[in-house]
C-alpha cells in the first residue's frame, strides 16, 4: 500500500482518536486559565460516557444521550467547583475524589439498571451517532489526490468529530474575543485585578468550569455512542489525564512535546498512569 | 442627596481582624472636590479603612455616607457604582493584557469584545487629554514601569465615572518626577470637582497638595487639621505621638580606604538588553555611596551583580584587593562569608520568605553559618535569641520572633530585613530602597542605623528612587541612567533639580538646559 | 497549585483538638452519611455497613495488621509527595518511582542472595531507594535545567516505568517454571523482612518491619526539613524561589534533592510490598498507592503526622473495604471504591465546607488594639 | 446441606467479558442446578489474593477456585495453611495433594478458529488483537497463526498486542482502532484475545463490515451477523465441574489438562453466525480437530 494512503489512514485515524483528546484538552485548558486546576477531567468523560449511553439505549436516541452525557458532566464539575471555589478545598484531592466515585459509581449504576456487569447494551442504529458521508464523497472519490483526501479523510466521520474540529476556533474566539473570556483569562492570572473590577471571582469561575464541563459531556459522549457502542467500565482509559497533560503545556512549554503524543493514538501502556481510578479503585 | 454634603462621610467604622482592632471608631468627612491626605505609622488602619470603604472588607460597625446618601457597601460593584475608585498599594492589574483591556475589564460593554474596545478608545483619548494622563493603550502592562500602571489604574478608576479616588501610598514606588507628574493629575482633578483620598507617608507630599489632613494612630483617627494650619513637624509628633526629628543627623564623612572597586561593569541579560553599561564605582570605609535614578535604569541590576545574584557580562569587581569576577567565590553565598551585606530592593519578593516566621528569616542567606547551627541540626533556640535580639535592638512591633514575617507591617518587615544583614556586621553593605513603604517612625529609626554603621567605618552603598532620602543620607551621589552612570558628585554640591535633570539623563555638561519639570513641588 | 499551597500552615486561632480532631471527625460523619444513602439505594444495611468497615479496619488483630500494613506504603508514598511539595514540587510519579524501586530491591534480593541477611536486606532497601531516586532524578533534572513541567514528565516516566518494568518481567526476569506468569522467582526466604511477631496476632497479615522503618523515616523526615539546613532551604526554594537566589540557596539543585529524596521514599512501597510481603517481583504491586498518596500528603498538610493520619485513615478505609466485599452480598468492589471516593471528597475537598462555622464557634473575638498585636 | 463453594476472580473482575467472566457464569450455573450460594471475592490489590484464599478457608469453603495464574502463590500458601480444604486453581499448576490444576490448550481452540479465519478470508489477510502482552497471549496468538497458515499456507497474519499492562483488558476505543488499522491494511478477519477490549474490536468490525472472532465464552450474540465464531475456553464448565464433583465426593487433586480431545476448548457454531460458517468450512474444522486429537497435526504450545 503507497506511502500517501497509509498517511491518509493514518490521519484518518488520528482525527478519530484525536477527538474526544481535542475536547477535553480545550476542556482542561478553560478551568486552567480560570486558575482552577481540574484533574477531574478523566472522571467527567467517564460519566458523561455512562449517561449518554444509558440514556442513548433506553430512549433510542444518542440526541439525547448526548443532553445527558453533557448534563451529567455538569453536574460534576459543578461538584467541582462547590469544593473548590466555594470552600476553596484543595483542587487536586477534589479531582482525584470525583474520578473515584464516578469510577465506582458508573458500574455499579450500570450494574443496577441493564445486569450486563457494569456495561450498557450495545448501541445501534439511531442509539449512535454514526458517520456522515458528505455531499459527494463517494462520486469524487476516485479522483487521485483531492478526491481520495476528501473522501477517506474528511468525508465519513460522526458528527462529533466533526463538532471537535470546530470547537478548537469557537473556543479561541469565546476565550480571546468575548467578555466573558477576557474574564475568564483575568481571573486565572490575577484574581484580585477581577475582584477590584467589582466582578465576582467566585461565579465567574462557576461559570468557567461550566464550560468545562460541557466539555467534558461531549467528549465522554463521543467514547460510548458515537466512536464505542455502548459504555464499559473505564472505558476513557486515562484520556482525561492525556488532555490534561495537554491542556497544562497549552501555556507551559511542553506544547511541542504534548500535542503528538495526545493526538496519536497511542499504545495503552503509554496511558497506563493515567488510570489513577483504576490503582486508586483498589479496594 | 443636598448639594452641601461631604462627598465622603464615615461614622463610627470599627473592624476587627480577629483580635486585632484595626479601626476603632474611625469618623471622618471628606468635602466634595478636595484633596485629603490621610497618614499614619505602618499598621495604623490606613489601608484597612479604605478597604472597607472600597468593600473589599465589610465594617464590623458604622456607617458610610457617599454625598449624604447612607451606602451599604458590602463588595467593589457598589463601591464603584457610588462613584467611587481606588489606587491600591500593589496594583491591580493583569500583566499579561494590553492596557486597554485592563481598564474595560468588567466594563466591556457587550458581549463581544470588538465593539467595547472601540468605544474604549475613543473614551480614553479624551480622559488623557483632559487630565494629562498619557498612556499607550494598547500596551502590554507587564511591560510599563510602575508610574504609567499606577496612571492606567487611575484611568481605570476615571473611566468607572469615579468621583471619588483613593489613592493608598501612590509615591511609595515613584520618583520625584514621576510623583511630581501625578500631583498635576491630582490638581487637575481636584479642579475638574472630582474629589480625592490620598494615603502616604510622606509630609513633603502632605504639605504640597492637600486640603486637609486626618492622622490615624494604631487603629483610632487622632487629629483632622487643615493643611494651612499645620506643618511636617507638627503632623510628625500626632503620627508617632513623640516629636520627630526630619533631618538626617549626620556629621561629614571621614571616607578610609577603597573596600570596593567596581570597573568597567556590563552586564547584558539573556533578552540580550544591556543592562549595565561599562559601570565605575569605588565604595570606600566609612562612606556612604547613594545612587540616584529613576526605577528601571539598572540599579536593580547593579545590586543583584554586586550581590552575586546574577553575574556581569564583563567589567571587574575588587574587594580588599582581591578579585570577584570569575571567581568561585562568586556567588550571594559565599559573598556573605566575606562581609558583603545586601538589602534587597523588595522586600517581598527576596528579602523576605512571608510563610516562614520571623525568626525562620532571619537566617535567610546565612543558615549555614555556625550561629545558627549545631552538627548536622539547625538551632532553632539559636535563631529565635537572635531574632529576639534584632526585634529588640531594632524595635520591630509586634514584638514576636515566632509570628510570620507576612504579619508584619511592611515597615517593620523592613527592619526585620536591615536586623538581618546589619547584624552580621558586614564591611560591606549594599542596600536598596532602604524605606519603601515606611513611615517616618522607622525611616527616622533606619537612617540612624545607617549613619551609625558607616561611622564604624563601614562602606555603604545606598539605591533610592527616593531623590531627599539619597541626599540627606549620602556623602557622594553617582546618578544613574539607562544603565550607565550619568555623573557622580558631592553630596554637599547636589541640588535637587541638578539631580533630576541628571535622572533624566542630562549630564552636568549639558546643564545649561533647564528643565521644565524642576519646580514643580516644593 | 499556588492558591492551594498559600493554605497550608494557614494559622487557625482555634484550640488544636477542635482543627485537628473534631472537624475531620464531622467531615467523615458526612461521608459516611452520604455513602449510607448510596448503600440503601443499593439496598443494604448502612449501619451494618460502617459496622462492618470499621470492625474489618480494626475489629481483630490480623485486620489491624492488614490497615497497617496498607498504612505503611502511604506514608512512604505521602512522604513522598509531601517532600516535593515543601520545594514547591508536585511529583505524580510515585508510583513509577515505587514500580522502578522494586527493580533495585529484586536485582538485590534475587542475585545477591549468596549474601547473609544482615547484609542482603540493607543491600535490597538501599537499592529500593536508589532506584527510585534515580527515577525520580530524571523529570528532577529536566525541570531544574530545561523548565519541563514536572507534573508533565513524572507522568510520562511513570509510562515508562510500567513498560520497562512488564518487559523485564515477560522477557527477561520472569520465572520459567511459574507457568507464563510474569513474575520472578521467590527470592530466598532469609531476605524476607520479619513480619509482625505472633504475640500480637497480626502474624497471619502482611505487617511487616517496613512499619518501622515507615515511622522512622516520619521521624526523619520532620527532622530533615524543620530541623537541617538542607530542609530549610528546600522549604525557601519552595516559598519564595526570588528569595531562595538572594540568600544563594541554588533553586536547581534543591529541586533535585528534594525529587531525588521523593523517589527514594518512593522506592520504600517496594520494599514493604516485595521484601516483607510477595517476596517476588510481580506485576501492580504498586497498586495505585503513589496516586493516593498525593491525597495523603495534602490531608496530611505535608506535615508527617497529618500523613500518618491521613495514612491511617486510607489504610483503614482499604482494609474496612476488603472486609465489607466479603461480609456484604449487595456490596461489591465498585460500590467500595464509591465510598472511598466520597471519603476523600469530604475529608480532602471539602474539608472546609464546616471549617468556617466551627471556628467562628470557638473563636472568641476580644477588642484589643492594634497596639497589643 | 451446608455444602460450601468459592470462588474468587483475579484482577479483571468478574465481569471482564472474558475469563473472570467465564468462571462467573460456570459458579452461576452451579448455583442454578442445585439451588447452593457460593462465597465470591473479586481482588483489587496484590495482596487481597492471599487475604482472600485464606479468608474462604477459613469460613469453612468446602472448595475454593482460584481464578488465573497470578492466585499460584496465594493458592500455595493457603494451601499448605488448609491441608483439609479443597483448591481448584485455573490457567496455572499448583502441585499440592489438596490442590486441582486446570490448564487449558488454548492454542488448540485458536488454531482452529484461526483456519476458520484464513478460510472465510477473501483477501487471505486476517487479523489478531491481544490484550495484555503476556505469555498466555503469546499462546493464543501462535496457535492462531499457525491455524491460518495450516488453511491457507501464504495466509498473512497481522498481529497486535493493545497493551502491556492491566488496562489493555478494558480499552474498546484502543481496540476498535487496533482493529480498523488491521482492516486498512486489507485483514477482513480479526480475532481478539482482550477482554473488554474486544468489545471495540467486535464493534469496529460490525462498522466496516468485516468479521471478527470472540474468546473465551461465546461471544457470537454480541454482534449476531459479524461475529465469525467465538473460540470456547470452558473455563465455566471447569469451575462448575469444580463445584460439582467437590460436591458428590468425585472431585480429584492433580493437572487436569483440557484441550479439544476433553472437549476444553474449541469453536462456537450457533444461530448467529449460521450463515458464516459454511458447511464445508466446519468440515475442514472437523477434519482438523481430529487430526490434533489423533497427534496428526501438532501445535506449537508458546513457552
Ligand atoms: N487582612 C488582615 N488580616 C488580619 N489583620 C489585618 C489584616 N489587614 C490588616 N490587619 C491588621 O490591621 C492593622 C492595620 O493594617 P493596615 O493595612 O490598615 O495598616 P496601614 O495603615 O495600611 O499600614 P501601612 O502604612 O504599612 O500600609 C495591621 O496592623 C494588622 O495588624
Ligand atoms: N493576610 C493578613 N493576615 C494578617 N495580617 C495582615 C494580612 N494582610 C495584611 N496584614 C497586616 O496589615 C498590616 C499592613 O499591611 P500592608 O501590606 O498594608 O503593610 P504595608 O506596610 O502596606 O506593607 P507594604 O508597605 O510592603 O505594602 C501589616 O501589619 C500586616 O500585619
Ligand atoms: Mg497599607
Ligand atoms: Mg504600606
Amino acid at each position: 500500500m503507497e506511502i500517501f494512503e497509509v498517511t491518509i489512514l493514518l490521519l484518518d485515524a488520528t482525527f478519530r482518536v484525536a477527538t474526544p483528546l481535542v475536547l477535553a484538552a480545550l476542556a482542561g485548558m478553560f478551568s486552567e486559565r480560570a486558575g482552577v486546576v481540574d484533574i477531574g477531567l478523566e472522571g467527567k468523560m467517564l460519566g458523561a460516557a455512562f449517561a449518554a449511553a444509558a440514556v442513548a439505549t433506553t430512549t433510542g436516541s444518542a440526541w439525547l444521550g448526548l443532553m445527558a452525557g453533557i448534563a451529567a458532566s455538569l453536574a460534576l464539575s459543578s461538584l467541582h467547583a462547590y469544593a473548590c471555589v466555594t470552600h476553596n478545598g484543595n483542587q487536586v484531592v477534589s479531582g482525584m475524589a470525583i474520578n473515584i466515585v464516578v469510577a465506582g459509581l458508573t458500574p455499579t449504576l450500570g450494574f443496577a439498571w441493564f445486569k450486563l456487569g457494569g456495561r450498557t447494551p450495545a448501541l445501534n442504529g439511531d442509539e449512535r451517532f454514526s458517520s456522515i458521508t458528505l455531499p459527494f464523497a463517494d462520486a469524487i472519490g476516485n479522483i487521485p489526490v483531492i478526491g481520495y483526501i476528501y473522501a477517506e479523510l474528511i468525508s465519513g466521520h460522526n458528527i462529533i468529530v466533526y463538532m471537535a474540529a470546530a470547537a478548537v476556533p469557537i473556543v479561541a474566539y469565546v476565550l480571546f474575543r468575548t467578555r466573558f473570556g477576557l474574564r475568564v483569562r483575568a481571573v486565572g492570572e490575577n484574581p484580585h485585578a477581577v475582584d477590584t473590577a467589582g466582578i465576582s471571582v467566585e461565579i465567574l469561575r462557576y461559570k468557567a468550569l461550566a464550560v468545562t464541563g460541557f466539555l467534558c459531556g461531549i467528549a465522554g459522549t463521543y467514547l460510548s455512542t458515537a466512536h464505542g457502542a455502548g459504555f464499559i467500565r473505564d472505558m476513557t482509559a486515562g484520556k482525561g489525564y492525556l488532555a490534561l497533560a495537554a491542556s497544562y503545556s497549552e501555556n507551559g512549554s511542553q506544547s511541542q512535546l504534548c500535542w503528538p503524543v495526545c493526538s496519536l493514538p497511542l499504545p495503552t501502556r503509554y496511558r497506563r498512569d493515567f488510570r489513577v481510578l483504576n490503582y486508586l479503585s483498589s479496594v | 442627596m443636598t448639594t452641601n454634603a461631604p462627598a465622603l462621610e464615615l461614622r463610627r467604622v470599627n473592624k476587627w481582624f480577629g483580635a486585632v482592632h484595626a479601626n476603632r471608631d474611625i469618623s471622618l468627612s471628606v468635602g466634595r472636590g478636595t484633596i485629603h491626605g490621610i497618614i499614619g505609622e505602618n499598621g495604623a488602619g490606613k489601608s484597612t479603612l479604605m478597604s472597607i470603604v472600597y468593600g473589599f472588607y465589610e465594617a464590623d460597625e458604622g456607617e458610610i455616607y457617599v454625598n449624604g446618601a447612607l451606602c451599604d457597601i458590602d463588595n467593589p460593584q457598589a463601591s464603584i457604582e457610588a462613584g467611587i475608585g481606588m489606587v491600591h498599594q500593589h496594583f491591580m492589574l493583569v500583566d499579561t493584557f494590553t492596557v486597554l483591556e485592563n481598564i474595560i475589564l468588567g466594563v466591556e460593554g457587550g458581549n463581544r469584545l470588538a465593539g467595547g474596545i472601540e468605544k474604549a478608545r475613543i473614551e480614553l483619548e479624551r480622559l488623557e487629554r483632559e487630565y494629562t494622563l498619557e498612556v499607550d493603550v494598547d500596551a502590554l502592562v507587564g511591560d510599563l514601569p510602575v508610574g504609567l500602571r499606577q496612571r492606567v489604574e487611575i484611568l481605570k478608576a476615571l473611566y468607572r465615572g469615579a468621583e471619588i479616588l483613593i489613592l493608598d501610598e501612590p509615591t511609595g514606588v515613584l520618583t520625584p518626577q514621576e510623583a511630581d507628574h501625578l500631583f498635576r493629575i491630582l490638581n487637575t482633578l481636584r479642579e475638574q470637582g472630582k474629589t480625592v483620598i490620598l494615603i502616604t507617608h510622606k509630609l513633603r507630599e502632605i504639605m504640597a497638595i492637600t486640603d486637609h489632613v486626618s492622622v490615624m494612630r494604631r487603629g483610632e483617627m487622632v487629629a483632622h487639621v487643615a493643611t494651612k494650619d499645620t506643618d511636617r513637624e507638627k503632623l510628625a509628633e500626632l503620627m508617632v505621638g513623640r516629636s520627630v526629628l526630619l533631618r538626617v543627623e549626620k556629621e561629614k564623612a571621614t571616607p578610609g580606604a577603597d573596600l570596593m572597586t567596581i570597573e568597567g561593569l556590563n552586564y547584558i541579560d539573556e533578552d540580550g538588553v544591556a543592562r549595565l553599561k561599562n559601570i565605575g564605582l569605588t565604595l570606600r570605609a566609612g562612606e556612604i555611596l547613594g545612587i540616584a535614578g529613576v526605577s528601571g535604569n539598572g540599579q536593580s541590576e547593579l545590586l543583584e551583580v554586586l550581590g552575586g545574584i546574577i553575574s556581569p557580562t564583563s567589567g571587574s569587581i575588587r574587594y580588599k584587593g582581591e578579585e570577584l569576577v570569575k571567581n568561585p567565590k562568586f556567588n550571594a553565598r559565599d559573598l556573605r562569608k566575606i562581609g558583603l551585606g545586601h538589602v534587597p530592593e523588595d522586600r517581598h519578593k527576596a528579602g523576605l520568605v512571608l510563610s516562614f516566621s520571623a525568626n525562620e528569616n532571619t537566617a535567610l542567606g546565612y543558615h549555614d553559618l555556625p550561629m545558627f547551627n549545631k552538627g548536622a541540626t539547625l538551632d532553632r533556640t539559636k535563631m529565635v535569641s537572635a531574632c529576639e535580639t534584632y526585634i529588640e535592638k531594632f524595635d520591630v512591633r509586634p514584638p514576636d520572633a515566632t509570628l510570620k514575617a507576612s504579619g508584619f507591617s511592611g515597615g517593620n518587615q523592613q527592619k526585620l530585613v536591615l536586623a538581618r544583614e546589619m547584624e552580621q556586621d558586614p564591611d560591606v553593605l549594599l542596600v536598596g530602597q532602604p524605606t519603601r513603604g515606611v513611615d517616618i517612625g522607622a525611616i527616622e529609626f533606619i537612617h540612624k542605623q545607617l549613619i551609625h554603621m558607616r561611622d564604624q567605618g563601614k562602606a555603604i552603598l545606598v539605591v533610592s528612587v527616593e531623590i531627599d532620602e539619597v541626599m540627606s543620607l549620602a556623602d557622594r551621589i553617582a546618578v544613574m541612567f539607562d544603565g550607565a552612570i550619568v555623573g557622580e558628585l558631592d553630596a554637599s554640591e547636589a541640588t535637587e533639580q541638578r539631580l533630576g535633570l541628571m535622572m533624566a539623563g542630562i549630564s552636568d555638561q549639558e546643564l545649561h538646559v533647564s528643565d521644565p519639570e524642576g519646580e514643580a513641588v516644593s | 497549585m499556588s492558591e492551594t499551597k498559600s493554605k497550608f500552615g494557614a494559622p487557625s486561632k482555634v484550640p488544636a483538638w477542635v482543627s485537628l480532631g473534631l472537624i475531620p471527625l464531622i467531615n467523615l460523619v458526612a461521608a459516611f452519611l452520604i455513602s449510607g444513602v448510596v448503600i440503601l439505594i443499593v439496598g443494604d444495611d448502612p449501619i451494618k455497613a460502617l459496622e462492618v468497615l470499621v470492625y474489618g479496619a480494626f475489629g481483630y488483630p490480623e485486620a489491624v495488621g492488614y490497615t497497617l500494613y496498607y498504612t505503611t506504603n502511604f506514608i512512604f508514598t505521602g512522604l513522598a509527595v509531601a517532600i516535593a511539595f515543601h520545594c514547591g514540587l508536585f511529583n505524580i510519579g510515585a508510583e513509577g518511582q515505587a514500580f522502578i524501586g522494586g527493580l533495585g530491591v529484586g536485582i538485590a534480593a534475587l542475585y545477591f542472595d549468596f549474601l547473609p541477611f544482615w547484609a542482603v536486606i540493607p543491600l535490597a532497601i538501599m537499592l529500593g531507594a536508589v532506584f527510585g531516586a534515580g527515577w525520580a532524578y530524571v523529570p528532577a533534572y529536566l525541570q531544574a535545567k530545561r523548565g519541563s513541567h514536572i507534573v508533565i514528565t513524572t507522568i510520562m516516566f511513570n509510562f515508562i516505568a510500567f513498560s520497562v518494568m512488564t518487559y523485564l518481567l515477560v522477557e527477561v526476569m520472569i520465572n520459567p517454571s511459574a507457568g507464563g506468569s510474569p513474575e520472578t522467582r521467590e527470592f530466598s526466604d532469609h531476605t524476607w523482612l520479619a513480619r509482625a511477631p505472633e504475640f500480637t496476632g497480626m502474624a497471619d497479615s502482611p505487617l511487616n518491619f517496613s512499619f518501622i522503618l515507615a515511622l522512622l523515616l516520619s521521624g526523619v523526615f520532620y527532622y530533615f526539613v524543620w530541623h537541617t539546613r538542607w530542609g530549610y532551604e528546600i522549604r525557601v526554594v519552595g516559598q519564595n524561589e526570588s528569595a531562595a537566589r538572594y540568600a544563594g540557596i541554588s533553586p536547581s539543585k534543591n529541586i533535585i534533592l528534594a525529587m531525588i529524596i521523593s523517589g527514594g521514599l518512593a522506592g520504600f512501597v517496594a520494599v514493604n510490598e516485595l521484601l516483607g510481603v510477595h517476596h517476588r517481583v510481580l506485576m501492580d504491586f504498586t497498586g495505585g498507592y503513589g496516586f493516593v498518596g498525593i491525597a495523603v500528603a495534602l490531608m496530611g498538610r505535608n506535615h508527617p503526622i497529618g500523613i500518618f493520619m491521613a495514612a491511617l485513615l486510607f489504610g483503614a478505609i482499604y482494609q474496612g473495604g476488603t472486609e465489607l466485599s466479603f461480609e456484604m452480598s449487595n456490596i461489591n468492589k465498585e460500590m467500595v471504591i464509591v465510598i472511598q471516593g466520597l471519603i476523600i471528597l469530604f475529608s480532602g475537598a471539602l474539608e472546609n465546607m464546616f471549617r468556617p462555622k466551627i471556628e467562628g464557634f470557638f473563636k472568641k473575638r476580644q477588642s484589643l488594639s492594634t497596639a497589643e498585636v | 446441606d451446608d455444602f460450601k463453594p468459592a470462588i474468587i476472580f483475579d484482577m479483571g473482575g468478574k465481569f471482564d467479558k472474558s475469563f473472570n467472566e467465564a468462571g462467573y457464569n460456570g459458579a452461576e450455573a452451579f448455583k442454578k442446578k442445585t439451588g447452593i450460594e457460593y462465597m465470591e471475592f473479586e481482588v483489587t490489590q496484590v495482596s487481597q489474593r492471599e487475604q482472600a484464599t485464606k479468608r474462604m478457608a477459613r469460613k469453612g469453603a468446602d472448595i475454593v477456585v482460584a481464578m488465573g495464574f497470578a492466585q499460584a502463590a496465594a493458592v500455595e500458601k493457603a494451601a499448605k495453611a488448609n491441608p483439609d480444604t479443597k483448591f481448584t486453581i485455573i490457567d496455572m499448576v499448583v502441585d499440592l495433594p489438596n490442590v486441582q490444576s486446570v490448564v487449558f490448550k488454548e492454542h488448540e481452540g485458536s488454531f482452529l478458529v484461526g483456519m476458520a479465519a484464513a478460510m472465510a478470508s477473501k483477501t487471505g489477510k486476517v487479523g489478531f488483537v491481544g490484550g495484555m502482552d503476556i505469555p498466555l497471549i503469546r499462546k493464543f496468538a501462535l496457535g492462531y497463526k499457525e491455524g491460518a497458515k495450516f488453511a491457507n499456507p501464504n495466509a498473512e497474519v497481522f498481529e497486535n498486542m493493545t497493551g502491556t499492562t492491566p488496562a489493555a483488558w478494558n480499552d474498546p476505543t484502543k481496540g476498535g482502532e487496533l482493529a480498523k488499522s488491521q482492516f486498512d491494511r486489507g485483514a477482513d478477519v480479526v480475532y481478539a484475545a482482550a477482554g473488554g477490549t474486544g468489545m471495540g474490536v467486535y464493534q469496529a468490525a460490525k462498522d466496516s463490515g468485516k468479521l471478527a472472532i470472540g474468546v473465551d465464552s461465546n461471544q457470537n450474540h454480541l454482534q449476531p451477523g459479524t461475529m465469525l465464531t467465538s473460540m470456547l475456553k470452558r473455563v465455566d464448565v471447569a469451575v462448575e465441574d469444580a463445584f460439582t464433583s467437590a460436591k458428590n465426593g468425585t472431585w480429584k487433586p492433580g493437572i487436569k489438562v483440557l484441550g479439544l480431545k476433553e472437549g476444553g476448548v474449541g469453536y462456537a457454531v450457533d444461530e448467529h453466525n449460521k450463515g458464516l460458517l459454511t458447511a464445508e468450512m466446519i468440515e475442514k474444522l472437523e477434519a482438523a480437530k481430529a487430526d490434533i486429537i489423533s497427534g496428526k497435526i501438532k501445535v506449537t504450545e508458546y513457552k
